[in-house]
C-alpha cells in the first residue's frame, strides 16, 4: 500500500547501505531528485542497477555511494563518455567499482522475469559476443523442442526500485505515459519502491490499457515538481538538452565536480527541482 | 554544391534504405541518415528507436535515443522489454545500424573498452542493445569516420558479432541472419566479399585517393575488381540534411547530435 | 503491409486447408465474422488454435472444419459446456477432433514466445497438475542459476492469426483498446494474419502506450461492421449475453445446430453482422 | 430474513475476504463473494479478473470473465500475458478463488474430464487459469454446492493441486503458497487439518444435520472438534446480494451469472 512521504522519508526509509538499488528511466523521467537525496543522505555500498547510467550515475559513484554497477550501456547520451564512471573504473578514484556488464536485451528480459516472479530470464542473446566470457551470470539453456542453445541470465529483482512518473492519484495508484522504457517491470521486480511524481491529482482519467501501477504494488510516494530534470516528463516539461551538454566539462575535473556537487546538490533539497523546470 | 566528408557519409548511408524497410536507428549518424532517408527517396521507411518508439517521424534529429520528439511523433511506443523481445528478438527488423568505437575487417564491433576489460585503458558506454541487434536484424549497416584508430587490425574486445574470423563463421554458429552487409565512412563504401566476408572497398566518394584510404585504416585494404566512384551529394540530398541539422541545431538551443 | 481486402478474399487467400489458424479475442472482440467465412469456404482439416474455444470453434468443429483443437478453456462463457465440441470428443460426430490442451498460462506463454521468436516458452506451471502426463508438449527447463525446474512449452506460431479490432487508419495500422487479450501476441506469433474491424478511419488518433499494430505486421484487413457479435467491441457496442444463452440449446441438437447453421452462417454473407448489432 | 443455502454459501465465502486482499475472481459463485464483499466489509478489496483487469468494481456481476463492465470499471487493463506473468505468477495476488466440477478431501480440483482422458464421459471446459492459480496465489478458497458427484473420494484427473495425498506433499514439491485454506458450500464450512491437510468441518450453516453432510459427500466426513454454526447472513448481506444479482439480472436480460 502506497505511503505518501516527503522524498526525504522515502528515502530514509527504503534505501539502505548495501542495498541493490535500481533507478530506471529510459531517457525519459530519469530519477535525478531522488539520486541527489540518497547522495545527501550519504547511502555506501550500494549496487546500483541501470540499463543506462547517465548523470545520477556518474554522481552517485563519483561522490562514492557505489561499490557495484550493473548496466548495459553507460553514456552521456548524445554526448559522450562518463567521466566520473571512468575515473573510477580507470584510476580507482574515489574507488574502483566493480562492474556487471549486460547487453541492453539481457537487462530488459532480466527485469521481465524479476517481475514475472521467474529466477531467470531466456533469450536469444549474445551470440558471438565477447560479453559471455567475462560475466559468469551470463549463462544458457537448451530448448527442450528444438535443441537450440538461448542465453540466459538471472532475474533481476533489486532491494530498491526508483523511478520517476507523471502522476498519482490520492490512492496511490501512479501513471506513467510516452516512452515508459523498464519502469513498470523495475517496479514489480524489487522488493521496496520509491515513485517521484509531478503531481498528486484526484483522478488519474487513463486510457484503458495504459501503464498504471496500482497503489498496492508501490511502497512510498513522493511528490516533487521537476523531479527528473534535466530528464523530462511528457506533458510536463522538456529535456534540458543544455544541462547534458555541460556536465561533461563539470564531470572531467574532480574538483569542478564535487564543487559543483557541493553547491547543485548538497546544499539544496528537492525543492529546488521545480524552479530547474520553469521555462523549459 | 560544395559538402563535407561527413555529409558524404550521411548520405551514402541514406541511399542504401528502401522506402519498404524497417530500421533499428541509433543516435547520432544513423538517425541523421536514417531521416535522410525519409525526408528524400524513402518516405514510408518505418523507423524504430529502442526506446520503444515505433514508426516514429521526428521533426529534428533527437539527442538521445529517447527524446519526447520521438514519441509524439511514433505511431505507438512500447515498453523496452517488448522492444527487445517481440520486435528485435522477433525478427521484424529489416537493417540495424551500429556505430563502432573499434571495428575490423570483419565486421566485429568493440565499443566496450579500449585494452585489458578488467583494467581498461578506456572505459567505452558497453554494447548497449548491439549484441542483439548484430544477430536478429536482417542484415546490419554500419557507418562511422575512418581512422587508424577505430578501424583496426584487431578490435580489444568483441562487443557484437559481425563474420567472426570471416568465411561461414556466421552460418556456423546458426546464425540465420546476414550480418554486415554495408559499411558506410566519409571515405567510401565497403561491402564484405562474397567468399571471405572481409570488408572490399566498392566505391570511392569523390576525390579521395587509395592513399588517403592506407592512412586512415588500420588493416591491409581490399579492394573491388571494379571500385565505383560514389556519385557526390544531390542538391537535395544536401539541402533537405542541412535543413535538418539546422532545425536540430534550433531545438537543441545550438548544439547537433 | 497490410492490404484491405473483402473478408471472403482475405480468408480464401489466407487460411487453407489443414492450416493451423488461431481466432483470438479474450470474450472481447472474438472474430465470429471471419469464423463464419471460414466455415462457408467449407475449410477442411485446420488445427484450430484459441485460449478460451467458445461458440464460433462449437460451431466450425460441428461443421467439420477441424482436425485438432488447442486449447486451454472450452466452454460457452457463464452458460455452460460447448455441446459441438462435446459430441465430437465424446461421440465422434461429424469425426472425433484431436486435442491438445494447456493451461491458460501456457498458451498465453506460448503466443508470448512466438511474437518474441523464441523455440519455446518458460514459466512456473503445472505443478502437481495431470496435463503434463497427457500432453508431450508440456516438457521442462532447469533454471541454471536456482536449479528451479521450470515448466517449457513450444511457442505458438500459427500459420494464420484471425482478430477483431475497433479500427484501422487508411495505412492499415490497427488499433485494439479494452481487454485486448492476447490479440497482439496473436497476429504478430502468426505467419500470416487477417484483421477484422469495426470501421476504417483517417486517424487513429491512439494514446501513446495504446496497443497497435502496425501496418506491416498485418496481412490483410477487412472491414465488418459488427463482426465481433455476439461478442463485443467496445465503445461499439455490447456483448449480446441473450444470443450466448440462446445457443445452448441449438447446439444440443444435430439437427437443429445443422438447421442454424445453414440458415445464420451459410445461407448469409458478413454484411448481416452490421444488422446483428443495431439497437443493442 | 429468509435467504437461501446459495446465498448462505455465497455470505459466508465473502466473510472470508479482507480489505486488504488481492483477488484473483472465477466466474460464477466467487465473482458473487468478491463483489458482495467488497459492497459490504471489504470497499477496499482487489478484484482481479483473468481477462486482464485490475482493481476492476463492477457494479453488476459479468457473465464471462471479459465483460465490458470490468474494463470500464477497472484501474486499468492489462494483456492476457502480462497477467498470467506479472500480476500471478509475479506472486502478487493473496487469494485464488476456485470452483470445481469435482473435488477431493484434499483439495485436489477436476474441471477436465469425467472419466478417461481420451474417451472422456463429459468433456468438461478444462482448467484454464487453475493449474497455475492453484499454486501461485497466496491461498485458495473454493466454493461448490455439495453433491455425491462433486465431492468425491477420488477425483478423475487432476486438473490443479491441492494438497496431493495430503500431508506435507505440497511443501516437499517446492510449492511455497498455502494452497487451497477454506473450502464454503451451501451447507457448511470446511478448513484443512493443520498436519493431515484433509477438509475437516469446521462451522455447519444454520439447520444443517450431519446427516445431511454425509449424503452429499462421497468420503467419510472429519468433523473439527468443536464444530461452530455459520452466523446467518445479516440483512446487509442478504440485501447487498441481493441487490446486486437484481441489477444484474436486468442488465444481462433475465439471466444472472
Amino acid at each position: 500500500m502506497a505511503k505518501f512521504q516527503s522524498l526525504h522519508d522515502a528515502v530514509a526509509e527504503n534505501i539502505r547501505d548495501g542495498d541493490t538499488v535500481a533507478y530506471e528511466g529510459f531517457t525519459h523521467l530519469i530519477p535525478h531528485a531522488a539520486a541527489h537525496e540518497t547522495i545527501r543522505q550519504k547511502r555506501r555500498d550500494l549496487t546500483l542497477v541501470r540499463m543506462t547510467p547517465d548523470l545520477i550515475y556518474d554522481q552517485l559513484i563519483g561522490m562514492g555511494c557505489a561499490r557495484k554497477l550493473i548496466f548495459s550501456f553507460a553514456g552521456n547520451p548524445g554526448v559522450g563518455l562518463l567521466r566520473r564512471l571512468r575515473d573510477s573504473v580507470e584510476n580507482g578514484w574515489p574507488h574502483k567499482i566493480e562492474i556487471e556488464e549486460h547487453s541492453h536485451a539481457a537487462m530488459a528480459n532480466a527485469y521481465e522475469a524479476g517481475a514475472a516472479g521467474l529466477p531467470c530470464a531466456i533469450f536469444r542473446g549474445y551470440l558471438g559476443a565477447e560479453l559471455k566470457r567475462v560475466n559468469p551470470n551470463i549463462k544458457s539453456v537448451t530448448c527442450p523442442f528444438t535443441g537450440e542453445e538461448l542465453a540466459a541470465v538471472p532475474a533481476m529483482n533489486p532491494d530498491v526500485g526508483v523511478i520517476h512518473a507523471q502522476k498519482a492519484d490520492r490512492q496511490g495508484n501512479v501513471l506513467i505515459e510516452g516512452i515508459v522504457g523498464v519502469q513498470k517491470e523495475c517496479i514489480l521486480a524489487s522488493k521496496r519502491s520509491i515513485v517521484t511524481v509531478e503531481e498528486i491529482v484526484d483522478d488519474l482519467n487513463p486510457h484503458p490499457n495504459a501503464c498504471v501501477l496500482p497503489h498496492w504494488t508501490v511502497t512510498s510516494i513522493a511528490q516533487v515538481t521537476g523531479g527528473a530534470h534535466p530528464s523530462y516528463a511528457q506533458g510536463y516539461y522538456p529535456r534540458d538538452n543544455k544541462y547534458y551538454i555541460d556536465w561533461d566539462p563539470i564531470a572531467a575535473d574532480r574538483d569542478a565536480f564535487l564543487a559543483w556537487m557541493e553547491e547543485n546538490v548538497l546544499k539544496v533539497g528537492p525543492e529546488i527541482f521545480a524552479s530547474r523546470v520553469e521555462g523549459l | 554544391m560544395d559538402y563535407k566528408p561527413d555529409e558524404m557519409m550521411t548520405v551514402a548511408a541514406a541511399r542504401a534504405l528502401k522506402n519498404s524497410d524497417v530500421c533499428f536507428v541509433g543516435i547520432g549518424a544513423p538517425s541523421a541518415a536514417c531521416n535522410l532517408a525519409r525526408l528524400t527517396h524513402a518516405p514510408d521507411i518505418t523507423l524504430i528507436y529502442e526506446s520503444g518508439t515505433i514508426n516514429t517521424k521526428p521533426n529534428v534529429l533527437p539527442l538521445s535515443i529517447g527524446d519526447g520528439e520521438l514519441c509524439e511523433t511514433a505511431l505507438t511506443t512500447v515498453s523496452v522489454p517488448e522492444m527487445f523481445r517481440y520486435w528485435l528478438q522477433g525478427g521484424r527488423i529489416t537493417i540495424g545500424f551500429l556505430g563502432a568505437a573499434q571495428l575490423d575487417k570483419f565486421g566485429n564491433i568493440n565499443t566496450t573498452i579500449v585494452g585489458d576489460y578488467d583494467s581498461p585503458k578506456v572505459r567505452l558506454p558497453g554494447g548497449g542493445g548491439a549484441p542483439e541487434i548484430a544477430v536478429s536484424c536482417g542484415e546490419i549497416f554500419i557507418t562511422l569516420k575512418q581512422t587508424p584508430r577505430g578501424m583496426v587490425d584487431k578490435i580489444d574486445f568483441v562487443t557484437s558479432f559481425g563474420f567472426g574470423k570471416g568465411g561461414d563463421e556466421r552460418e556456423r554458429m546458426g546464425i540465420k541472419t546476414k550480418g554486415p552487409s554495408r559499411l558506410m565512412t566519409d571515405l567510401a563504401i565497403w561491402e564484405p566479399d562474397p567468399v571471405t566476408k572481409e570488408f572490399t572497398v566498392t566505391s570511392l566518394h569523390p576525390g579521395v585517393t587509395r592513399a588517403q584510404m592506407a592512412e586512415t585504416v588500420g588493416w591491409e585494404i581490399k579492394y573491388a575488381d571494379s571500385v565505383a566512384e560514389t556519385p557526390p551529394p544531390t542538391e537535395e540530398e544536401l539541402t533537405v540534411l542541412r535543413d535538418l541539422k539546422a532545425r536540430t541545431a534550433a531545438a537543441h538551443g545550438g548544439k547537433t547530435a
